[in-house]
């Protein structure tokens, strides 16, 4: 067993990158998550690995130096919250079009605009539609707990370089400020030149040798044809995550005639509401996307055979909401998908969220039987 | 020659306690009180009035617009 | 056993570290914890909060809006998280800063002195530490043994001189928790 | 208001005979309203503010101003000070003033932005407004720290300097070296007046007091951009006390970051080097 | 009758700003749509109007200083290409959040990255579900015509005055360079001092006189309740945007068993698709979709009561398709939603549409009825 | 490839004797590949092409180069030099270099950037970069207009130029100064060599390769960062014919951006003003 | 009437604005028209094209894929689009920078010698006008009176005094259209 | 003194035309052919190659890297 720890998850955050044989993190400071680089810094990892730690002049640049480094082939990754992802839009995208891999944090604040530093899920669509341009998608992994925000470093980097895709960790205040006890991994070696060559030589710019043709990163193709073909291979990537890369966590779903789908800290709150629903005698079960994207489309099917309806608990407005919908659509159900939820960096409760269910559901409740639009 | 005498006001839930104008008075007219204010600070306050000259330095470097300031020419 | 409590007071109290000393001495235990902070701007002072969750299982929610103990060491605090302990449950605070103590008549109410304590200790900086003391005797949940071994696991080495000053100041405040009986 | 008026009899005039509205020589301006400021006790930023609220007050400007808040410590300048404002995304500040004053050119406009705000994430907008000579006033309150998040290294930092992101202090072959960007600005032709000031003593406040006042003259005689530095403390990033925080900015942000005018001319003039 | 001309879309653009009495243009140049502001620079509608015209630094600054000038209670716009939007996405949120009223215009060309100049309709999801952080949204126009991007630049100023609220013109690099006859509007004056006072002086930063409070245009709110009500408040504008303002046209959709649903320059083609397959008996209809937030949803579930299928057709990966599905669900019809689309800057024809749809529902051409999931 | 060669027999000696392996003096560096450029005929990229493809061959650097590409005309440059190529984002090419050099600190790390890429979207970046001393090359190609998107004023246009943008030449009222931007990053004390070259002549091309080597040198010696300003035409967007268009740079460029160093020292070295 | 045309050539030949003038003239018809043209990185050289459709009624696709007429001004707009026009269609083309002529049976191909006209009235830059005058002849869709209308719209005041130069080369371009028969 | 002569070979595909060769030369070796090659541009060639000198200096100014310059010394 692993060093166990009491961390923030913000600084398991940089702790996990040190041992999973990160190469370099680029960051600018943003509350709920500045203890990422501060702990990093700290820990002064280029004295023992050889991480690079930098602070960088803003969140633009932060994003354009993870590109940067991540072309030659080193595992690199960068963290912020809410407005500074929205300003590293445009870079993801070329992260993406260029087919990178790298590790992006968004510990998620209220929004829109300046807003709250409390906790928040509202970047939820942005993180798995795509808030930069053009048809591209992150792998988004959505942790609940310090322990998964440990977890999710290495896990994040193994898929980022799986699919040469960057990878997200989409967290929220409460998971980056929380402190729990968590199972550190050993350190790992930061991987050698030789690795990197034998892994990304046709195409990091590790410098061209005689042996191979020059790399060329880049998102441009002038030649609409094959920049066509660039997007179906991307499609096709995507459509390959779908299929291998989906986990959730499912609790109490196996008899529940009401699921309650959330994630990250509605997650944790959705747990208590289900124990409390449970008491009350009501077959609640939860599912926990940890994929946000992939999301587990299939899962939520299979319950929408039994289940009489779905409620999706969010710290936002209700988004991933409708990507219950469209996997309950897909599956010919009628089942109801209701959404509750919270914003401004407020928390719902799982007595609320109790409340809420009964509410949503109380025809169906009273009826017994499902109910369709 | 008529002496200049001074006097100030501190307002005492609005200061801090930074210690700025105890400082800044050339003439160590103020000092912190042992007390608190129910913010918790210790504020300022003239522990050696007839010192004042009104010469405004505590008000002018007061980041918290604390202190009014007179000043008259005795007669 | 779960234990859900919240601890609060102003920013420069230690109510966050005697939180982590405490979740880190249930950690010793083998027990799961999880620790929740109120956050802001930094740097302004202010009240700050922390709620910690022991127990012997896997924990939902870290968020919370009812406790099992409620420590509350300012006025503010007291206003806003009275009402929120379980009945049945505990609220211990230190008198001191607390202008309208607590009324509540269904639940156990206990008052340390701690801040006039630590000045007699001569070391203002282990209030915190009697306060927790108090705690453990009011709610025995942790083995001083294992709050040794959290305040170890806690502190950076170099304060590591100064765990017997805080285990003498937990010490002291399990001698003079009050309990308070309301009518 | 609560007043705390200290009396003591003494053989000399007393105090309440003083304290009178006929005797009045300094107060709080009307255009600071009686919120307490969130800012730490000490800080800079209150007494930049006070100026500012004097100023406008003073040269009766209320009415044409409007004021751009930064995303920094001073993110609540807006409670302050009795005028309109806007609160611009980090470092924005000068484009979103750019918006302003060119749709509303007989308008008062001035940005008030942090070291981390004006000089890393907006440098660009920073450089190119003052580039353009947008005609606005620029308050650049320079305290070596980004004091609203917790004290991380900002671009002034001096080498050596303990942070957050530098605890062990700003390596400058890390880190890159402490900014001088008031000296760039002076050299963009776009500027007219552009000056370094303090307000950690009463008499670098009265000065600074002074060159605001003609940076705001400047701009209402649309002579281009106006650029006022402030070297500032931030007693609470720096975990120092107010009064410490002052000394040793004089004995160190100062030296690097001299006080003075480093323009006094008309836009368009070129200093060349 | 207006002034007629032939003009190119960005042309027109400017045009049209001009003649709607805006008062300021903020903008950056890149392909396709630099003709926008060299259009205005060319005609200097500051000796016409008193409209301002600035080639800002950026895209960043010209989004921020659309954000200080629309403060202000001004009629401001500006005019980019995808990239160049992904970095508005900051500022497009804080403007969202802090309810300011402004124009903003996507001439969309391929991504993700920098892909190509060509056009493209990838941005659906960063328009209509928030590419930037948290729960916000744009009115979303979408013209299929160069008399459209005349038009909807004073329907855009409208509805985001009504609402105060950003508007965004949903356009693409066809529609960008194509000429086409378009009829202009005659010259509006721009308003006065005393119009906007009238108008906006109750959040406007125009200057506090003795008669009001200072107006503070902010997206900050540090108190959560007070931020929730904030977001409350943007939500319920959001509905009512829903109900009011949705905007669609509806071609040989009457009798159709299949929809094609398509906006912008996907819709122009798909009406040529339409008649190729009425000729070939097909009883296919069209329903261009104008505002994409507030999406025509009742519209669809109109139609899916009689269809049989819908095909979404995109110059994306599909995109759109999303929001027909959740219509199509959340009307209990079982209607099958398809997706055709080119990517990569290449156009669909309209052989191709008429294809996808004989191929994509084969099965209920052969059988005459609807087929669910 | 086909020759084009001329013989004109006469009594001095045959051209076919000249043209002989031992007597090659000048051609094509093995790094530029056979690719025709895209490059508009006469434009200034191109020179500046051959002469880093030259430098990076004639130094034996190809195996520890990482060139970062801008978006500008030179997007494409990736196409023509034989090393490993990156495409950055506009103006961030900056922050991808230091990306690249930070991880990889021996690798030989530089830019290409335009005067839109760098002075105008990309001013953040190129400021910091610099000022951190990022141990990289900058190459910017100064030609006072963006050539890409159709010749749209730059910030470095000068005064009264006709662009695309500013139909009736730049208006320094409404758009601002041109903007020596070399000349301020000459006073970050991160920059060790910056300087100011042209190619529109023999001498000049040859002097700016001198100068390129030493900038190249300099990073090899990883004395911090080098700045190499290359003043070039854009006939095309200045509409005139490249042989016009270096006439025009000589008189109108030139003089505002003089020609020369304007900076030779080590890392950390202040040059006040 | 519908007629969906290409023009395509090098850079410099004043394809687009043919296309301009022609879809103006269309306007002065009272009819819809569209003009959608090629468009890359600037100041490239190298080819480009322009769609121009007329129309009585409201056109829909302004993108095409097949065309009733092609006006083809160089070899590679040959080899890309001889093959795009409409059986029964028509193909216009310069042989001037055509190596290989058109083969098509099944469309009428039309041959005008643009380049040398121009350079014979002593104005390079009047070829477009010149095949323009040609396709007018060929495809007589728009009435004289109103292209010289669309010529006086889209082209700015200070190019007025060009127009009867213009009109010339369209006449001209009328007279010297050849019909070319293959086989 | 021996004299010394050069030779250009200009490569005529690549040539784009851009006359910087023909300005750069000292001894006015070279001028635009009046033929286009296949791209349409009008080529440089020598037109006068007598009074080349082998400077490179058109070689150093091409921006298309079309010219190779050789030079020897009259035996
Ligand atoms: C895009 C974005 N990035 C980062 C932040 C977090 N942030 C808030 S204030 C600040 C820096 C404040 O420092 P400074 O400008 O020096 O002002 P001070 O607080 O020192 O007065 C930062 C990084 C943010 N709000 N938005
Ligand atoms: C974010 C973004 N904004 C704008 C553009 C459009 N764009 C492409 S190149 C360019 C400017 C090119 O000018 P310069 O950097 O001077 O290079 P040059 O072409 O003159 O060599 C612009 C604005 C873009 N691609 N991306
Ligand atoms: S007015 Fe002058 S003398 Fe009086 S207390 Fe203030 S600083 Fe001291
Ligand atoms: S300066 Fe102001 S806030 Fe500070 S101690 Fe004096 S009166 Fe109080
Ligand atoms: S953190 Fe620093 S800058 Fe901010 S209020 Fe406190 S002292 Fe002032
Ligand atoms: S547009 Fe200008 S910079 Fe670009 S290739 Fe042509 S001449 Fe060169
Ligand atoms: S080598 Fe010198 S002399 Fe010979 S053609 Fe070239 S420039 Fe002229
Ligand atoms: S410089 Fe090069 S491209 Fe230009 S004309 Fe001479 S050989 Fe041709
Ligand atoms: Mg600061
Ligand atoms: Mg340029």
């Amino acid at each position: 067993m692993g060093e166990l720890r009491l961390m923030k998850g913000n600084e398991v955050l940089a702790e996990a990158a040190i041992r999973c044989g990160c190469d370099g993190y680029f960051g600018y400071p943003i509350t709920p998550q500045s203890e990422v680089m501060e702990t990093l810094m700290a820990r002064q990892p280029w004295n023992e690995t050889g991480m690079t730690v930098l602070q960088a002049e803003s969140e633009v640049a932060s994003i354009n130096m993870v590109y940067g480094a991540a072309a030659t082939g080193k595992k690199v990754m960068t963290s912020s919250s809410s407005p500074g992802i929205s300003l590293m839009a445009e870079g993801i995208s070329y992260i993406a079009g260029a087919e990178l891999p790298c590790l992006i944090v968004n510990v998620q604040r209220g929004g829109p605009g300046l807003g709250t530093i409390q906790p928040s899920q509202a970047d939820y669509f942005q993180s798995v539609k795509g808030g930069g341009h053009g048809d591209y998608k992150m792998i988004v992994l959505a942790p609940a707990s310090v322990q998964e925000m440990n977890d999710f470093v290495d896990l994040g980097f193994e898929l980022a370089f799986k699919y040469r895709n960057p990878a997200m960790i989409l967290a929220d205040g409460a998971i980056g400020q929380m402190m729990e006890k968590v199972e550190l991994a050993d350190q790992k070696q930061r991987w050698t030149k030789e690795e990197i060559l034998e892994m990304s030589s046709d195409w990091a710019t590790t410098g061209k040798t005689a042996n191979r043709k020059k790399n060329i990163v880049t998102s441009l193709e002038m030649d609409s044809d094959k920049m066509e073909e660039n997007n179906r291979r991307f499609q096709e990537k995507y459509r390959k995550m779908e299929e291998e890369e989906v986990r959730y966590e499912a609790i109490q779903c196996d008899d529940a005639e009401f699921v309650i789908v959330a994630f990250g800290t509605s997650a944790r709150v959705c747990q208590k509401a289900v124990e409390i629903a449970r008491a009350k005698g009501l077959k609640v079960g939860l599912l926990r996307p940890i994929t946000l994207f992939p999301f587990p489309k299939k899962a939520i099917q299979e319950l929408a055979r039994k289940a009489k309806g779905f409620l999706s608990v969010e710290m936002s407005a209700g988004q991933m909401v409708e990507d219950i919908k469209l996997s309950v659509y897909e599956a010919g159900s009628n089942a109801r998908v209701n959404y509750f939820g919270r914003m401004g960096g407020l928390i719902p409760t799982p007595d609320e969220v109790v409340e809420a269910l009964e509410e949503k559901f109380s025809w169906e409740l009273s009826y017994g039987v499902k109910r369709s639009y | 020659m008529a002496k200049v005498q001074g006097a100030v006001v501190v307002d005492k839930e609005g200061c801090k306690g930074c210690s700025l104008c105890v400082e800044a008075c050339p003439h160590d007219v103020l000092a912190l009180h042992k007390e608190v204010n129910s913010k918790g600070y210790h504020y300022s306050y003239m522990s050696n009035p007839d010192a004042c000259i009104g010469c405004a330095n505590c008000g002018v470097v007061c980041p918290d617009t604390c202190i009014t300031i007179y000043r008259a020419k005795a007669s | 056993m779960t234990e859900e409590m919240i601890i609060a007071g102003f920013g420069g109290q230690g109510v966050l570290s005697m939180g982590k000393i405490l979740a880190y001495s249930g950690i010793m235990e083998d027990k799961e914890v999880t620790w929740f902070p109120s956050y802001g701007p930094e740097m302004r002072g202010g009240t700050a909060n922390v709620t910690v969750i022991v127990s012997d299982t896997r924990i939902s929610s870290p968020i919370l809006q009812e406790f099992d103990t409620a420590i509350i060491l300012n006025q503010q605090s007291m206003d806003k998280f009275e009402k929120a302990v379980k009945p049945g449950g505990t609220l211990l605070y230190d008198p001191n800063g607390v202008i309208n103590p607590p009324t509540r008549t269904d639940i156990n109410i206990f008052k340390v002195e701690a801040t006039k304590t630590a000045v007699e200790m001569g070391n203002p900086k282990v209030f915190n530490m009697i306060v927790f003391g108090s705690y453990l005797k009011v709610r025995p949940i942790l083995s001083l043994d294992n709050v040794e071994k959290g305040l170890e696991k806690s502190l950076p080495e170099r304060y590591h001189k100064l765990i017997p000053l805080n285990l003498e100041a937990i010490k002291k405040g399990q001698e003079i928790v009050d309990d308070v009986q309301l009518v | 208001m609560e007043l705390n008026v200290v009396t003591k009899p003494e053989e000399i005039m007393d105090i309440k005979e003083i304290i009178k509205p006929e005797n009045l020589v300094y107060q709080k301006s009307e255009l600071l309203n009686d919120d307490i400021m969130h800012y730490c006790p000490g800080c800079s930023h209150g007494v930049v503010h006070k100026i500012l609220a004097e100023l406008i007050d003073e040269m009766g400007l209320q009415e044409k101003t409007v004021g751009i808040a930064p995303v920094g410590c001073a993110v609540f300048a807006y409670n302050y000070i009795d005028i309109d404002w806007q609160e611009a995304a980090h470092g924005r500040a000068p484009a979103v003033a750019t918006g302003v004053a060119r749709v509303n050119p007989d308008n008062f406009v001035f940005t008030y932005q942090g070291d981390g705000d004006l000089a890393s994430i907006g440098a660009a907008e920073i450089m190119h407004a003052c580039n353009r000579g947008e005609n606005i006033l620029v308050i650049f309150i320079n305290n070596g720290i980004y004091g609203m998040t917790g004290g991380q290294m900002a671009p002034t930092t001096l080498e050596g300097m303990v942070t957050a992101t530098t605890p062990n202090g700003r390596n400058v072959d890390l880190n890159g070296y402490p900014m001088k960007i008031t000296n760039l600005i002076a050299q963009l032709p776009g500027t007219s007046y552009v000056t370094r000031q303090a307000v950690h003593t009463a008499a670098t406040a009265r000065k600074c007091k002074r060159s605001l006042k003609k940076a705001i003259q400047n701009v209402l005689d649309k002579k281009g951009t106006s650029f006022v530095e402030v070297v500032s403390t931030c007693n609470s990033g720096w975990k120092m006390s107010p009064v410490e925080a002052n000394k040793w900015m004089d004995e160190n942000m100062i030296p690097y970051y001299p006080l003075g005018d480093l323009k006094d001319s008309v836009k368009g003039e070129h200093s060349e080097n």
